[in-house]
């Protein structure tokens, strides 16, 4: 690819991927933004190890070992790293998990739920272990810009690349800026 | 409303609080609607009352109801030992709760005024002093055997101090009612000249002087004026009042007495912190003496028409009742949430009337400098701080105790003079107050430059400052009242940010947080308390950069928590433990 | 305007004021926005946001609870002052659950509008996630206190304006929550009434009318319409919350 | 399927079967979610087992109870980017229930039908034009670099930009609703919150003829490539049960109709049976390797009772279709079975584009409505009930949302059984087929990876639905020897596999 072109990585931790929607919302712009910038390790490719980045986006919260690996990863590798959305950005409605206890949340859904049969909480090497509340990604790494909004519009992020792609620092209109 | 007598004020909410918490070692809900009923108050106000203090307990305390000061001065870790820990693992109690078989309870408290006679915890109100590794032994055995209090060692019951220092107001020798002989003799205006003359600055630490604050209240309008003695010595570090009030507490009520004279007072109040109601017998002692002695009551000295007397009010745990708006909000039954000022209390203070609030220290010199003149005061100290000045010296010296000095004295001198060696630090004015290391020990006490309510700790230079540091931060998180966002919030937020930069996880990123926090509570906050709050941490910044600076980890960003802790209570739950059960926590 | 008026320097703009105004009324008098949450015209104001805060000399002050003086020098829309009014709206995020975009009252919510007007992209602080109590016991009414922020609104509309003592604030510290007035501590048993000033006044989203979630649809809700600078704004988000009240 | 327990080096797991390997694939693209998959073999090097790990949790059962029912929707439309409204509408049947509206009025009821058929429109485009499309147009074994939706847009932009603009049309349609594209809010108790403006339906109407072409030219696209790679009808094909909604005449039904299941043979198991009463006929297994469960039809049992759902289970269990083009290319791929159930795995693809065609004719129909635009949008509410249950058909299948709430109005408890979840069984069995057709001797090949992540993605699994959590699913291979010992592990790195040992 191209490399005067910006490569950006994106990936969703504990979220709902409806930042990686809204980014698609972008619809016939997302063409011409693919003539400045270059998809690296990213839901929408098979390129499934980051390399070297410009851009990280990284949509959701931390809710486990791997979500923690991945971020770090990305923030190894990306020039600028980027809390795109309010999963990302505090945590979200998946930190509604936050006011119980881990084990209460697994027995709820494993053990006291409804018709469930061989109830048990998953152990298995394979899954990553929990932890114990849902992070915001600003506390386990530093985070260069923040998008917020649940999840932000299509034009946040165009503004965003905009900016970027004209060597400013990105500043988010207010009437852009929204949590919901 | 209230009626003098031997025993505090019956009526008040916090002592009738208090009853119920002794009777039932807690106050349930049920006493709550009692009591809201019985004052005809909304029930949510007296549960706000019981939330706000913390001598108020909602879940049964245990028969042994033990308060272990945590201050650094007095040292209850010491030599790698932690004796809270210890006697609470000897105790097998969790410290802030009930053991399950409810015989004991075990809590940390701030500094409860025992700083010169080493660690200390009050059990059951009554103070222990001096307590070493081998007295929480036997301590512990004491309680284990349910042994009364009155049996138990009466050296662990010291708790006068030692005076080390004299000037001109340990000096004089003051005979009971002779200041308001003088004041009656010489009329309200001449008699408040010599207090504005003797340019004597309220001893509580904020130095307002105390003549125009009289001045003040007594000109302002009102259908009663209250004189309120403050009592309430929380400051960490600071035990000259309790010593006054027990050795000369009738030069301190004389000197209301010729306030409420001056001011023209009906009322007053002495607000005696929680901590001090065992010296409660003594000074209903000494108030039924000055009653006896004309010195209180009606026609005080002779003067037709002179009506004064003091009841005494005790506080419940909260170090924000020493600001005076909020003392005032305490002394009416409510939280002591500090007031929106102006209007200041001298206008607008108790019910809403004018109010002096003066500091212990203050009324007891006011006494002196009636009987001895203005000239006399002024004929030590410095031009804007006139006078001397009793300092309570704690911590890493060998002659702690109380210590009158002239105002303008250098630290130096008063370390080379308590026997204080390798001094690294002194914290003077307790946390609120100023921080300096070696560089700043030739500077001065006083108003114009080191001001202090009478707080002097030493700190020599085996100790950790980040540990002093830490703990004050904590005072100041658990003692917000939480009124305003700055300091309810900013309050908490710098004790974690210390934690985890003390506990070398920090980077220069969360310094320069720590350092903006600071500034937020400092300017943002609503009372003295925010102000000062972040005091202890912008003066180790600025005196002891090296303490945040060897701490730092080698990393330019750190989490905010421990990534592999986070993870234990799902290693429990999947009873794993394989490689990719850990996290590099990179904190 | 009386020519013998008095009046003091805000932002270099000349405020008038009559004796006993603070510089907050007088200001809002003169069309002139200094940020608030805490304050509501006609509740006797309290000053425990902190978001009013402005600079006389080199004096913090808060607007809402200092009275306005004579030709003194107000700052208020300076950069120093927003970044703090920033930072404490930042706080008041981080010590509740603020979660947005679950929240019913997003959308019409003062805080949300008032972080939107400073430009707040972020939480900047760690987040605390405190244990809260939901109070839904009110056939009408329910309370989150993970919503609160203390601003004690609610407890001055119940005393001063609804004649009720039905909230009040306990705790000291973070410890700090509402609590209500009544035998059981629940809002059933309080005499609350949904067209209380006290059920309608709350800026976020800890006293709200049951059953209403959703009802303004996105884009027509206050602050898809308005923004938080806007004077006279506190009666529209009456009205809005007067209407929520009556549809149910 | 049995429970296994074999572990690469868990020394505290129990002991490997002796002659088992493990392979590992991670992650997963190109598809809603995050999930790894494991192989395990026997010594004769046939793959036994695989394991499709949902690695994520999010508990959204636990942290919804105390929270009051009418928020409900809105947090659990959370669950998914993709497709909030299925969570929101199921969510929101439930509440009606809570609230006693049995019949929501015609207006506020074509409203939310509108809304769904836009919402199936869009993630039916996203799943075909922006992530499965590449490997149907370049084929399974093309460039990594190139098989994705930049790929498309370069190789074939008529197709791609079609793809982004029908996923547009879809997202429109929710925002006009909505007031968002993502994450919006419509649905009230007992109705809608706001009525569709005339300009916002006539705006919507100028957009949808094209819609419908396009919609018909990614039929014919997909019947093509089906039918013309005969490898495909047999590619991860499993004989399976289905499980659906379907309309009072067993019509194709998204957003309300009764329980339809059918054996493989097309027997019929149950039919217009109440989904108030699922609980009857399904349960869940837990597995100690994934955070997703295993529903399975309580009558068949937990060994044979797993099913599929879907467009491929819609299409095959369905009498009919109510419009017309769709209709007719029910009836051609009905066709390629003679009637019968097709069972052929990559036939979702196909049946997918089926149903965006109906969406898009329905739509159409819709906008022309009249009463598309009234203004009678709530219901009266009657008794209050404590127990609400919303079944529909979401994008990927049938979605349950169960709630029971307190007197005060707060949720006690919660079940949610999301589309993905019913084919967890199925895209496991998918795998296990493909992997021992495609594995060679015992090492990984880039081919048998992306054969793997073809199975996989056919069933368009919406793993943040699934687990509650959603984002990337990362494929990863591991091969495990008879010892528990890892053989081989593969990932890939910008685009090109790294096998290591």
């Amino acid at each position: 690819m191209n490399n005067s072109k910006l490569k950006l990585a994106t990936t969703s931790l504990a979220g709902c991927f409806g930042c990686h929607m809204s980014f698609l919302d972008m619809d016939e712009r997302l063409e011409a933004l693919l003539e400045h910038a270059s998809f690296d390790r990213s839901p929408l490719t098979d390129i499934k190890t980051i390399g070297n980045c410009d851009i990280g986006l990284i949509e959701g919260g931390v809710c486990n070992a791997e979500n923690a690996e991945v971020l770090r990863q990305f923030r190894a590798n990306c020039r600028i790293l980027v809390a795109v959305g309010a999963c990302a950005i505090n945590g979200g409605v998946p930190a509604m998990r936050n006011q119980y206890s881990l084990q209460e949340c697994l027995e709820e859904v494993y053990l006291h739920g409804t018709g469930i049969v061989n109830p048990r909480i998953p152990d298995d090497i394979e899954l990553p272990l929990l932890l114990d509340k849902v992070y915001p990604v600003g506390e386990i790494v530093k985070i260069d810009y923040y998008l917020p909004g649940c999840p932000p519009s299509a034009d946040t992020f165009l503004h965003f690349f905009e900016a970027l792609l004209q060597g400013k620092t990105p500043e988010l209109p207010r009437e852009t800026l929204h949590y919901d | 409303m209230q009626k003098h007598g031997d025993t505090p004020l019956k009526d008040h909410l916090l002592h009738t609080l208090h009853m119920i918490q002794q009777r039932e070692r807690c106050i349930t809900d049920e006493s709550i609607h009692r009591i809201a009923a019985q004052y005809s108050l909304p029930v949510s106000q007296v549960r706000a009352v019981v939330a706000f203090y913390a001598f108020f307990q909602t879940e049964p305390c245990g028969d042994y109801h033990l308060f272990f000061s945590n201050c650094p001065a007095c040292g209850y870790e010491q030599a790698g030992q932690n004796l809270l820990q210890m006697l609470a693992h000897k105790l097998n109690v969790q410290i802030g709760q009930t053991r399950p078989d409810g015989r004991i309870s075990l809590h940390e408290t701030s500094c409860i005024g025992m700083c010169d006679h080493g660690a200390s915890l009050l059990v059951n109100g009554q103070p222990l002093t001096g307590l070493e590794s081998a007295s929480i032994e036997r301590l512990a055995n004491q309680i284990e055997t349910a042994a009364p209090l009155h049996n138990w060692p009466q050296d662990w019951m010291h708790t006068d101090s030692a005076v080390h220092k004299t000037n001109l107001l340990l000096e004089d020798s003051f005979v009971p009612g002779a200041g308001l002989r003088t004041t009656l003799a010489r009329g309200t205006d001449a008699a408040l000249e010599i207090i504005t003359h003797s340019g004597l600055r309220g001893r509580g630490g904020a130095g307002f002087a105390t003549g125009r604050k009289w001045r003040l209240c007594k000109a302002a309008a009102g259908d009663a004026r209250y004189v309120v003695c403050n009592a309430d010595e929380g400051e960490p570090g600071t035990f000259k009042d309790r010593w006054l009030l027990q050795q000369q507490a009738e030069r301190v009520l004389e000197g209301m007495a010729i306030c409420a004279f001056i001011i023209g007072a009906r009322q007053g109040f002495l607000y005696l912190r929680g901590e001090y109601r065992y010296l409660l017998p003594h000074l209903q002692t000494t108030l039924a003496q000055q009653r006896r002695q004309g010195l209180l009551g009606k026609n005080i000295g002779g003067e037709p028409g002179f009506e004064f007397d003091v009841d005494i009010v005790i506080g419940a745990g909260a170090y924000i009742c020493g600001e005076e708006s909020a003392l005032i909000e305490s002394l009416e039954g409510k939280p002591g949430i500090p007031r929106n000022r102006p209007p200041f209390p001298v206008t607008q203070g108790y019910l809403g009337q004018p109010t002096v609030v003066n500091n212990v220290e203050t009324f007891w010199a006011a006494a002196s400098i009636i009987v001895n003149g203005a000239d006399w005061f002024k004929s030590v100290g410095t031009p804007e701080s006139s006078g001397s000045k009793l300092l309570s010296i704690s911590g890493d010296c060998t002659a702690p105790g109380i210590y009158e000095y002239p105002f303008g004295i250098t630290v130096h001198q008063i370390l080379r003079e308590c026997g204080a060696m390798n001094t690294q630090a002194v914290q003077i004015g307790g946390p609120a107050g100023t921080l300096i290391g070696r560089a700043d020990f030739q500077r001065k006490i006083g108003f114009e430059d080191l001001s202090t309510g009478g707080s002097f700790m030493v700190f020599g230079e085996t100790r950790d400052m980040m540990t002093v540091v830490q703990n004050f931060t904590k005072f100041f998180a658990h003692e917000s009242c939480g009124f305003c966002t700055p300091c309810r919030v900013g309050t908490t937020l710098l004790k974690h940010n210390l934690e985890k930069i003390a506990t070398g996880h920090g980077t220069h990123l969360d310094i320069q947080t720590l350092r903006e926090t600071s500034n937020l509570v400092q300017r943002y906050a609503h009372c003295g308390l925010g102000h000062t709050a972040a005091n202890p941490i912008l003066n180790s910044l600025q005196s002891f950069p090296e303490i945040f600076g060897q701490r730092l980890a080698a990393r330019s960003f750190t989490p905010n928590f421990d990534l592999d802790a986070a993870l234990s209570e799902a290693r429990r739950l999947t009873r794993r433990d394989d490689s990719k059960a850990h996290l590099d926590s990179g904190y | 305007m009386p020519t013998d008026q008095q009046s003091f320097t805000l932002d270099n703009c000349k405020i008038p004021f009559s004796p006993g105004q603070t510089i907050m009324d007088a200001a809002l008098a003169a069309k002139t926005y200094i940020p608030h949450l805490c304050h509501f015209p006609g509740i006797s104001p309290q000053g425990n946001c902190k978001l009013c805060t402005v600079k006389i000399g080199t004096r913090q002050v808060a607007a809402c609870t200092t009275l306005a003086e004579p030709d003194i020098v107000v700052e208020s829309e300076i950069q120093e002052l927003t970044d703090a009014r920033r930072a404490l709206t930042q706080m008041l995020f981080i010590e509740g659950n603020h979660i947005c975009p679950s929240c019913e009252k997003t959308g019409n919510c003062s805080l949300q509008a008032m972080a939107y007007h400073l430009g707040m992209e972020d939480n900047h602080f760690p987040q605390f996630f405190p244990q809260r109590e939901v109070d839904a016991s009110h056939p009408q009414i329910w309370l989150d206190r993970d919503r609160c922020i203390l601003c004690s609104l609610c407890v001055r509309a119940s005393q001063e304006a609804d004649g009720k003592h039905v909230f009040a604030i306990a705790g000291r510290g973070l410890d700090a929550q509402l609590i209500v007035n009544s035998s059981s501590g629940k809002l059933a048993e309080s005499d609350l009434a949904p067209e209380d000033l006290a059920a309608r006044i709350c800026p976020v989203g800890a006293i709200l009318i049951k059953e209403v979630g959703y009802q303004t649809p996105i884009g027509q809700r206050i602050f898809d319409q308005h923004k938080i600078d806007e004077i006279g704004l506190e009666q529209v988000i009456l009205a809005h919350n007067t209407t929520a009240t009556r549809d149910e | 399927m049995t429970e296994d327990s074999a572990t690469p080096n868990g020394a505290q797991r129990p002991p490997t079967p002796s002659g088992t390997r493990r392979i590992v694939i991670d992650p997963v693209t190109r598809v809603e979610g995050h999930g790894k998959i494991t192989l395990l073999m026997d010594e004769a090097g046939h793959i036994y087992e695989a394991r499709f790990h949902i690695v994520e949790f999010r508990g959204f059962e636990k942290f919804i109870q105390g929270r009051p029912y009418w928020e409900v929707p809105f947090i659990v439309q959370r669950l998914c980017g993709i497709c909030p409204i299925s969570h929101q509408l199921a969510a929101a049947k439930a509440v009606d229930q809570l609230v006693g509206v049995d019949e929501l009025t015609p207006t506020a009821l074509k409203l939310r039908r509108l809304l769904h058929f836009g919402q199936i429109l869009q993630s039916h485009a996203l799943h075909f034009f922006h992530l499965s499309s590449p490997d149907l147009l370049f084929g399974f074994g093309s460039h990594p670099e190139r098989r994705n939706i930049v790929g498309v847009l370069a190789d074939y932009p008529d197709i791609g930009m079609k793809g982004i603009r029908l996923r547009k049309f879809g997202q429109q349609i929710i925002q006009a609703i909505t007031g968002k594209r993502i994450h919006g809010a419509a649905t009230m108790a007992g109705g809608m919150n706001k009525p569709l403006f005339p300009a916002e339906r006539d705006g919507l109407l100028a957009e949808i003829e094209p819609i419908v072409t396009w919609c018909q030219e990614a039929v014919t696209l997909n019947q093509q490539i089906h039918m013309t790679h005969p490898a495909h009808r047999q590619f991860a094909t499993l004989h399976t049960p289905f499980l659906g909604l379907t309309g009072r005449h067993g019509e194709l039904e998204f957003y309300h109709g009764g329980l339809r299941a059918s054996r493989s043979s097309g027997e019929r198991i149950f039919d217009h049976f109440d989904y108030c009463d699922y609980r009857e006929i399904l349960q869940e297994e837990v597995r100690r390797w994934s955070y997703m469960k295993f529903p399975f039809l309580s009558r068949l049992g937990k060994d044979h009772g797993w099913y599929r759902v879907g467009p491929l289970a819609r299409i095959n269990q369905c009498a009919s279709i109510t419009t017309p083009l769709a209709e007719s290319a029910r009836q051609a791929f009905k066709a390629i079975e003679a009637g019968k159930f097709v069972h052929d795995t990559l036939a979702y693809h196909w049946t997918r584009m089926i149903e965006m065609l109906h969406c898009a004719e329905s739509i159409q129909a819709l906008l022309q409505d009249e009463e598309i635009t009234g203004c009678d949008l709530l219901a009266e509410h009657g008794a209050k009930q404590l127990e609400g249950i919303g079944v529909i058909e979401a994008p990927r299948g049938t979605l349950f949302h169960h709630y029971q709430i307190d007197t005060q109005g707060l949720i006690t408890q919660a079940n949610l059984i999301v589309s993905t979840t019913s084919n967890n069984q199925a895209m496991n069995e998918s795998v296990r087929v493909v992997a021992d057709t495609y594995l060679e001797g015992k090492t990984i090949t880039e081919a048998l990876l992306n054969h793997l992540e073809v199975a996989v993605r056919a069933y368009d699994p919406c793993l943040s639905c699934a687990t509650h959590a959603l984002g990337k699913m990362p494929l990863q291979v591991e091969l495990i020897d008879h010892q528990g010992n890892l053989v081989d592990h593969m990932t890939k790195q910008n685009g090109r596999m790294v096998a290591q040992s």
